[in-house]
C-alpha cells in the first residue's frame, strides 16, 4: 500500500491536476512551480548520485578490486572538486572583502581552473571522438544491399557532397534554371521535402507514444519505475 | 581486395586524423557562398531598426563550442555593428562561462571602441536552472526567472531591461542550440505561442529537426560550421572590417570539413567496392 | 601486433615526442610554447571580477601565469590520453576517465548547490513568513520541495528506502501530465497544422499553376501519410498496405541518410577544434587568431 | 525606448540623456513630457478609434487595445512623420473594498509603442480594476491630438481558457481513445498487433549473453525521469531484467541521473522478485556515474571495451553518444538493440545497431513485451490517434486545395480557417 498504491495515487493526482490546470487561466503558472520544485529535487538528486559514486569507489578501493587505483583517482578528483567548489576556494574577494559573494566559478578560482583545464577539455575530446566513429560507421554501414540501405547510402552521399564547396563545384556546369539538380539544390530538396515529411511523421508518432505512455503512468498501468514488476 | 574486408578500423581513424589535422596545420582556406536560410537571419538582423532588443540564448556547453562558438560570435558581432541591444542568457548550466567569454572577447574586446555598457547596451542574465520552464516563465514574466542580471543588479535598475516585461517586448529571439533545452523548446514555448520571430543556430545534429518549423515558427537556421561560415561571408560582404581571417573563424574551419567530407565519401565508396568484390552473404547488419 | 613489437615501435615515438616538447617549451630562446600570459585587471573594473585577465605576450605588464600554463599542459595531456583510446584501452585513458567522472559529478553537485539549492530553496526558506493565511500557504509551498528532497535522500539510510518512491512518483506523474500536453500541442497539433498545404498551388501571378510547388507539397503529404502508415500497429505490413508502409520506410531511410550526413559536419568541427587547441594553445604551431606576435619579433 | 532607437546615431547620446531626465522626473504622472518640436515640421495627425476590450480566456490581467493608424503613419513618408505612439493608462479608483494590490499599482503608466502598430496587449492589469486609456502619435514635429477609449475597460478573470478549446477537444479525443481501448481490452476483447523484429530479438540477445557468460548492458538513456522516453525505457528494462533473472544472466545498468538509478533499481528489483530470484539481485550493478553526458560516455565505453558485454540495450533519450555507444558495442561484438525518441539520433542507431525501435515503437515496446491486454489496448489508442491525424491532414489539405483552386468561394475558406485557427490553432 505505502510502497506501491500511494505512490501511484500521487502520480495520478499530480498529473491529472496539471492537465486540468492547463485549461484554467489562473492555474497556468502551476507548471512553472512544478518546474522549480523539480530543479530543487534534481539538486538533491545530485547529492544522492554523488554519495552513490563515492560509496561505489570506496567499496572498490577497500575490496582491492582490479583497477581500484582508478577508483581512488575518481574519488580524489570528486572530493577535491567538491571541496573547492563548495568552499569557493580562490574566488576573488568582492567589494566587501569576502569571497562568499563572488560566483563559485569566477575566473581565477580553483573551481574555474578545474572547469577550464580538466572538465572542459576532456568532455570536448570525448565528443570529438565522434568524428572518428562517424568515419568508421560510414565505411561499415552504408552498403548497397537492398532498396532501403541504398536509399540511406545515396542520400548520405548527396547531402555530404551538397554540404561542402566540392558539391557546388562538381555540379557548377548545370545551368541556373536547373539549379534544383545541383548537389546543394538536391540537398535543399531532400531536407525541405523528404526529411521534413519523415521528421513530421516521426514527431507525430512520438507525440502519440508520449501521450499513451503518460496516460499509462496516470492510470497505473505502467508502474515499473515503482518496482511493481508489471510492465 | 581482401584487405578492405578485414581493414582494421584504426586505419580509418588515422586517415580521419590526417584529413582534419593537415589542412589545419597548412592553414588552407576554401571559398563559401551564403544560402537562403542563412540570409534570412542575416537580413532580419540587418533590417531591424538600430537599437532593437535582441535576445541571444547560448544553449550549449563547452562540448559543442567548436561548432557553435563561431556563429555565436558572428551573431554578436552583427548585433554590435548594428548597435542592437543584446539580452544574453543560457539554459545550460555550463553555458555561463561561454556567455561571459562572448562578452569579454567581443563586446568589450573587439568592440571596445563603441563603449558598449553593461545594462544599457547589453545585459547578461546568466543561467537559471529549469530548462524549458525558464522559457515558459519568461514568456510571461522575465522577472519571475531573472529578478536580477548575472551580477545581481535588479532588472529595473538596468536601462535595457527596465521596460522589458517579458519576451514579447523583444524584437528578435536567437537560440544557439546544441540539444535539449534548445531550439525545439524555444519554438514550442516562445516563437510558436507568442508568434515572435525566432532564428536559431544549431549543431549539425539539431539542424534537420529544425527544418519542419520553417517558415512559420522559425525564420532561419544557421546549421553548424557551414552555416556560421556562410554568415561570416555575408557579414564580411556588408562590413568589410569583418572580412579578415581573425573574424572568420568558421570560414577557416571549413577546410578540414571539406577534406574530411571527401574522406568519408571515399570510405563509403571503398566500403561498397569491398562488399561488391567479395560478395558477402548476409552483410553487416 | 604483439606487446613486444608494439613497445619497440612506441618507445622511440614517445622519446622523440618528449624531446620535441621539451625543445618547444623549455629551451631558452625556443618558441616557449603553452605559456599563458596574464595581466592585472584594470583598477576601474569592479572588484567582483578576477584579479588577473588573459593577455597577449607582447602586452605591457603581461607575465606568465604558472597556474594557467600548467592548466594548458594538463588539458593537452588529458586530451591526448583520451585520443589514445582510439588505438586501444590503456592506463592513460583509464586515468583520464577516472578524473572526468570524479570532476564532473562534483561539478554538477556544486552547480546544483550554488545555482539550484541556494537561490531556489535556501533563500526562499529564509524569507518564509507565517503571519496571514496567504503567507502560510506560500511557506508550505516553499517547504514542499524540501520535504520531497529529504524523502529522496532517505534512500541513503539503511532502512525505509522505499519512501524515495514518493517523490519519484510525484515527478513522474507531474511530468507525465506536462509532457502529455506539450507533446500533443507542439508536436502533434502543430506538425499537423504545418503539413496542411494546398496540393495545387497557383502561380504568383494567380493565373496558371505552379507545377513544381504542387509536386513538392504532394510529395510532402504523401510522405507524412505513408510514414504514419508504417507506424500503425494494428495492421500487418502485407498487400497494398505493406506497399504503402514500404514507401514510408523509404522516406524514413532518406530522412536518416540526410540526418547522418548533416551530422558529419558537426563532428568534424569538434575534432578540428580539439586539434586546434593542441596545435595553437599548446604546441604553438599555428596562430590563426593572431593571439601571439609572429615569431622572430 | 523604441522611440529612441530610431533617432539617428549622432543624436543618440542626447536622446539617452533626455530619457534619463524624463525617468528621473517621474514622467508618468502627467503623461509624457511634450517632445521638442523641430522647426518646420507639422504635427502628426492623431490615431483613430481607440478601443479596449478584456483579453479573452486569461487570468484577468490583460486588456486588448486596438486603433487605426495616424494618417501620417505611412512608409512612403521619408523621413517618417510618425516616430511612434504613446499610450497612457490611468487606473481608476477602485470601488469600495479594493484589495491591497490596488493601492500598490501605479496610478498612471505610459507605454512607448513603435510606428506602424495598431494594437497592443496591456498585460500589467489588476483583475477587476477599471482602466482608462489615452493614445497619441509622436513625430519630429511634436505630438498629435489625444484619443481616448470610450469608457473605462475592466479586465475579468475567466475560468476556462477559451483559446484552448480546440486543443481540449483533440486531447479528449486522443486520451478518450486510449482509455476506451484499454477498458475494452480489460473486458477480454482480443487485439491483434503487427510484429516488431527488435522486440523479438531482445530475449535472444539475453539468451546469447547467458550462453557466452558475459553481462548484458542496459542504458536507460541520458535524460532524467521527467522525460517520458526514460519512463518507457525503464519499463523495457524491467522486462529485460526479468528475462535476465530467468536465465541467470548478469545485467549492468550505469545511469547518468540518480533519479533514474533509483527507478531502475526499483524496476530491476521488482523484476527479480517476479522471476523468483530475489537472492540474485545486486543493487550495486545499477549505479550512478555522472550527470555529465561525456563523462558518462567515457565510463560506459571503457566498461564495454574491458568487460565486453554480449548484449547492449539502449532505450530512452540519447544525444551524441548514440554513435559512440553503437560503434564501441559493435567493435566488441555485442548484439545491440536500440530505441529512442530522439529523431536526430535514429540514423546512428539504424546504422550502428542490429535492431532499432524507431520513435513511436519505443513507447509501444512495453505493451508488446508484456502482452497484457490493457497495454495492448493503449496501442490501439495510439493507432486511433494516427487515424485522427490522417483524417485531419487529408481534410485540411483538401480544403487548402479548394481554397487555392476556387479563390472566391467562401465555404472552404471558412472551414479551413476553423480547422487551422480554432481546432489546431489553440495553445
Amino acid at each position: 500500500m505505502l510502497r506501491n498504491t500511494i505512490p501511484w495515487l500521487i502520480a495520478a493526482c499530480a498529473g491529472s491536476v496539471i492537465i486540468a490546470a492547463y485549461f484554467v487561466p489562473s492555474a497556468q503558472g502551476w507548471q512553472d512551480t512544478i518546474g522549480q520544485w523539480f530543479e530543487v529535487l534534481a539538486s538533491f538528486a545530485f547529492v544522492l548520485g554523488g554519495v552513490n559514486l563515492a560509496m561505489q569507489n570506496l567499496q572498490k578501493i577497500s575490496a582491492r578490486e582490479p583497477g581500484w587505483g582508478y577508483a581512488a583517482v575518481t574519488l580524489m578528483s570528486f572530493l577535491v572538486t567538491l571541496g573547492v567548489g563548495l568552499f569557493k576556494v580562490g574566488v576573488p574577494a568582492d567589494s566587501s572583502g569576502s569571497r562568499w559573494g563572488g560566483s563559485y566559478q569566477a575566473e581565477g578560482s580553483a573551481f574555474w581552473w578545474l572547469y577550464e583545464y580538466a572538465y572542459n577539455p576532456t568532455i570536448s575530446t570525448i565528443f570529438a571522438l565522434l568524428a572518428f566513429y562517424v568515419a568508421s560507421a560510414a565505411f561499415r554501414a552504408f552498403r548497397w544491399k537492398n532498396t532501403e540501405a541504398t536509399l540511406l547510402l545515396a542520400t548520405a552521399f548527396i547531402v555530404l557532397l551538397g554540404r561542402t564547396y566540392a558539391g557546388a563545384v562538381l555540379t557548377s556546369a548545370i545551368p541556373e534554371e536547373y539549379s534544383a539538380f545541383t548537389f546543394p539544390g538536391l540537398t535543399t530538396l531532400i531536407m525541405g521535402v523528404v526529411n521534413t515529411a519523415g521528421q513530421r511523421a516521426i514527431m507525430i508518432g512520438i507525440a502519440l507514444g508520449v501521450a499513451a505512455t503518460s496516460l499509462k503512468v496516470l492510470l497505473g498501468i505502467n508502474r515499473s519505475y515503482l518496482g511493481s514488476g508489471d510492465g | 581486395m581482401a584487405w578492405l574486408q578485414t581493414l582494421d578500423r584504426r586505419w580509418i581513424f588515422l586517415a580521419m586524423l590526417l584529413a582534419v589535422a593537415l589542412p589545419q596545420l597548412l592553414q588552407v582556406r576554401v571559398p563559401e557562398k551564403p544560402t537562403p536560410l542563412v540570409l534570412n537571419v542575416f537580413r532580419k538582423i540587418e533590417e531591424l531598426p538600430e537599437g532593437s532588443r535582441v535576445l541571444i540564448s547560448f544553449d550549449y556547453s563547452p562540448s559543442s563550442e567548436g561548432e557553435l562558438a563561431p556563429m555565436a560570435a558572428a551573431l554578436v558581432r552583427h548585433c554590435c555593428e548594428k548597435r542592437h541591444r543584446m539580452v544574453l542568457m543560457t539554459l545550460w548550466p555550463d553555458g555561463k562561462p561561454l556567455v561571459e567569454r562572448a562578452i569579454s572577447r567581443i563586446i568589450e574586446g573587439e568592440y571596445a571602441a563603441l563603449g558598449l555598457q553593461a545594462g544599457r547596451d547589453y545585459v547578461n542574465l546568466g543561467y537559471r536552472p529549469g530548462k524549458e520552464v525558464v522559457i515558459k516563465t519568461i514568456a510571461t514574466s522575465l522577472r519571475a526567472e531573472f529578478p536580477t542580471d548575472d551580477a545581481g543588479t535588479p532588472l529595473d535598475d538596468l536601462p535595457l531591461t527596465a521596460e522589458v516585461t517579458n519576451l514579447q517586448d523583444l524584437d528578435l529571439l536567437i537560440s544557439i542550440s546544441a540539444g535539449f533545452p534548445g531550439l525545439k523548446e524555444w519554438v514550442q514555448y516562445a516563437s510558436s505561442p507568442l508568434k515572435l520571430p525566432l532564428a536559431v543556430g544549431a549543431t549539425a545534429v539539431q539542424a534537420p529537426q529544425a527544418y519542419p518549423y520553417i517558415p512559420r515558427q522559425l525564420l532561419g537556421i544557421l546549421a553548424a560550421v557551414k552555416g556560421a561560415a556562410e554568415y561570416e561571408v555575408a557579414l564580411g560582404e556588408r562590413y568589410p572590417n569583418l572580412a579578415i581571417p581573425e573574424r572568420q573563424d568558421a570560414v577557416r574551419r571549413m577546410a578540414p570539413q571539406l577534406w574530411a567530407h571527401l574522406l568519408i565519401i571515399a570510405l563509403i565508396v571503398l566500403g561498397n567496392v569491398a562488399a561488391l568484390v567479395s560478395r558477402p552473404r548476409g552483410g553487416v547488419r | 601486433m604483439t606487446t613486444a613489437t608494439s613497445s619497440r615501435v612506441w618507445w622511440p615515438i614517445c622519446v622523440l615526442s618528449a624531446a620535441f616538447l621539451l625543445w618547444r617549451a623549455a629551451v631558452p630562446g625556443g618558441p616557449g610554447m603553452a605559456r599563458v600570459y596574464v595581466k592585472p585587471a584594470p583598477a576601474e573594473a569592479d572588484a567582483s571580477s578576477a584579479g588577473w585577465l588573459a593577455a597577449r605576450p607582447d602586452e605591457s605588464g603581461a607575465v606568465v601565469s604558472p597556474a594557467r600554463t600548467a592548466g594548458v599542459w594538463v588539458a593537452a595531456l588529458l586530451t591526448l590520453a583520451i585520443f589514445s583510446f582510439l588505438y586501444k584501452d590503456n592506463p592513460a585513458y583509464r586515468f583520464a576517465e577516472a578524473v572526468m567522472v570524479g570532476v564532473s559529478a562534483a561539478y554538477f553537485m556544486v552547480a546544483g548547490f550554488w545555482d539550484g539549492l541556494v537561490p531556489k530553496l535556501f533563500i526562499p526558506l529564509s524569507q518564509m513568513e507565517w503571519g496571514t493565511v496567504g503567507e502560510v500557504g506560500r511557506s508550505l509551498l516553499t517547504l514542499t520541495p524540501l520535504v520531497l528532497g529529504m524523502m529522496l535522500l532517505w534512500r541513503l539510510l539503511p532502512r525505509g528506502g522505499w519512501i524515495a518512491r514518493w517523490p519519484l512518483a510525484f515527478i513522474v506523474g507531474t511530468y507525465a501530465g506536462i509532457r502529455l500536453l506539450s507533446f500533443l500541442e507542439a508536436d502533434f497539433v502543430s506538425q499537423i497544422r504545418n503539413t496542411i498545404v494546398p496540393l495545387v498551388v497557383r502561380d504568383t501571378d494567380g493565373l496558371g499553376f505552379d507545377l513544381w510547388a504542387s509536386v513538392r507539397n504532394g510529395l510532402m503529404l504523401g510522405g507524412v501519410l505513408s510514414c504514419l502508415a508504417y507506424f500503425f500497429f494494428s495492421m500487418d505490413h502485407r498487400g497494398w498496405y505493406g506497399r504503402v508502409a514500404r514507401v514510408g520506410v523509404w522516406y524514413l531511410m532518406i530522412t536518416f541518410g540526410a540526418s547522418f550526413a548533416f551530422t558529419v559536419m558537426g563532428r568534424i568541427a569538434l575534432l578540428a577544434s580539439r586539434l586546434e587547441f593542441l596545435f595553437d594553445d599548446w604546441l604553438w604551431l599555428i596562430d590563426p587568431l593572431g593571439k601571439r606576435p609572429p615569431p622572430g619579433l | 525606448m523604441n522611440l529612441l532607437c530610431r533617432i539617428p546615431p549622432r543624436r543618440y547620446w542626447f536622446a539617452v540623456c533626455l530619457g534619463w531626465v524624463l525617468c528621473c522626473c517621474g514622467w508618468g504622472a502627467a503623461g509624457a513630457q511634450p517632445g521638442e518640436p523641430v522647426p518646420g515640421e507639422s504635427l502628426p495627425g492623431p490615431p483613430g478609434g481607440l478601443e479596449g476590450v478584456d483579453h479573452p480566456g486569461d487570468n484577468g490581467t490583460a486588456i486588448d487595445l486596438r486603433w487605426s493608424l495616424s494618417i501620417d503613419d505611412r512608409a512612403e513618408f521619408k523621413p517618417r512623420r510618425v516616430k511612434g505612439y504613446r499610450l497612457e493608462r490611468r487606473a481608476l479608483p477602485s470601488v469600495a473594498g479594493g484589495s491591497e494590490a490596488d493601492s500598490s499599482t501605479d496610478e498612471t503608466q505610459v507605454f512607448e509603442l513603435p510606428y506602424g502598430v495598431g494594437q497592443f496587449v496591456d498585460r500589467q492589469c489588476v483583475p477587476g480594476r477599471s482602466y482608462q486609456y489615452r493614445l497619441w502619435a509622436v513625430g519630429p514635429g511634436g505630438e498629435s491630438a489625444v484619443v481616448e477609449t470610450a469608457g473605462p475597460v475592466t479586465p475579468r478573470r475567466q475560468w476556462f481558457d477559451g483559446t484552448r478549446t480546440g486543443f481540449a477537444l483533440l486531447l479528449l479525443a486522443i486520451c478518450g481513445a486510449v482509455i476506451w481501448f484499454t477498458e475494452r481490452a480489460k473486458r477480454g476483447k482480443s487485439l491483434h498487433v503487427r510484429e516488431i523484429a527488435a522486440l523479438r530479438a531482445m530475449r535472444e540477445a539475453v539468451g546469447r549473453a547467458t550462453e557466452m557468460g558475459r553481462p548484458c548492458l542496459f542504458i536507460p538513456g541520458i535524460e532524467d525521469m521527467n522525460e517520458i522516453a526514460t519512463v518507457a525505457g525503464v519499463a523495457i528494462l524491467s522486462h529485460v531484467a526479468e528475462t535476465a533473472a530467468d536465465y541467470q544472466a548478469e545485467i549492468v545498468v550505469p545511469t547518468t541521473r540518480s533519479l533514474v538509478m533509483t527507478a531502475a533499481q526499483e524496476a530491476v528489483w521488482g523484476a527479480y522478485l517476479k522471476a523468483d530470484r530475489a537472492d540474485d539481485y545486486r543493487p550495486d550493478r545499477i549505479y550512478y556515474v555522472s550527470d555529465e553526458q561525456f563523462a558518462y560516455v567515457a565510463h560506459v565505453t571503457g566498461y564495454m571495451v574491458r568487460e565486453k558485454p554480449a548484449a547492449c540495450f539502449y532505450t530512452g533519450v540519447f544525444y551524441a553518444e548514440s554513435l559512440i555507444f553503437a560503434e564501441t558495442g559493435n567493435s566488441v561484438g555485442a548484439i545491440q538493440i536500440a530505441g529512442t525518441s530522439e529523431a536526430t539520433q535514429l540514423p546512428f542507431f539504424v546504422a550502428g545497431c542490429d535492431y532499432t525501435l524507431m520513435g513511436e515503437e519505443l513507447f509501444a515496446a512495453s505493451a508488446y513485451l508484456t502482452r497484457e491486454p490493457q497495454q495492448l489496448g493503449s496501442l490501439k489508442g495510439q493507432d486511433a490517434g494516427k487515424v485522427l491525424a490522417v483524417v485531419l491532414l487529408l481534410a485540411g489539405c483538401l480544403l487548402a486545395t479548394a481554397v487555392e483552386v476556387w479563390p472566391g468561394w467562401d465555404p472552404p475558406v471558412n472551414a479551413l480557417r476553423w480547422l487551422t485557427g480554432r481546432l489546431l490553432g489553440g495553445g
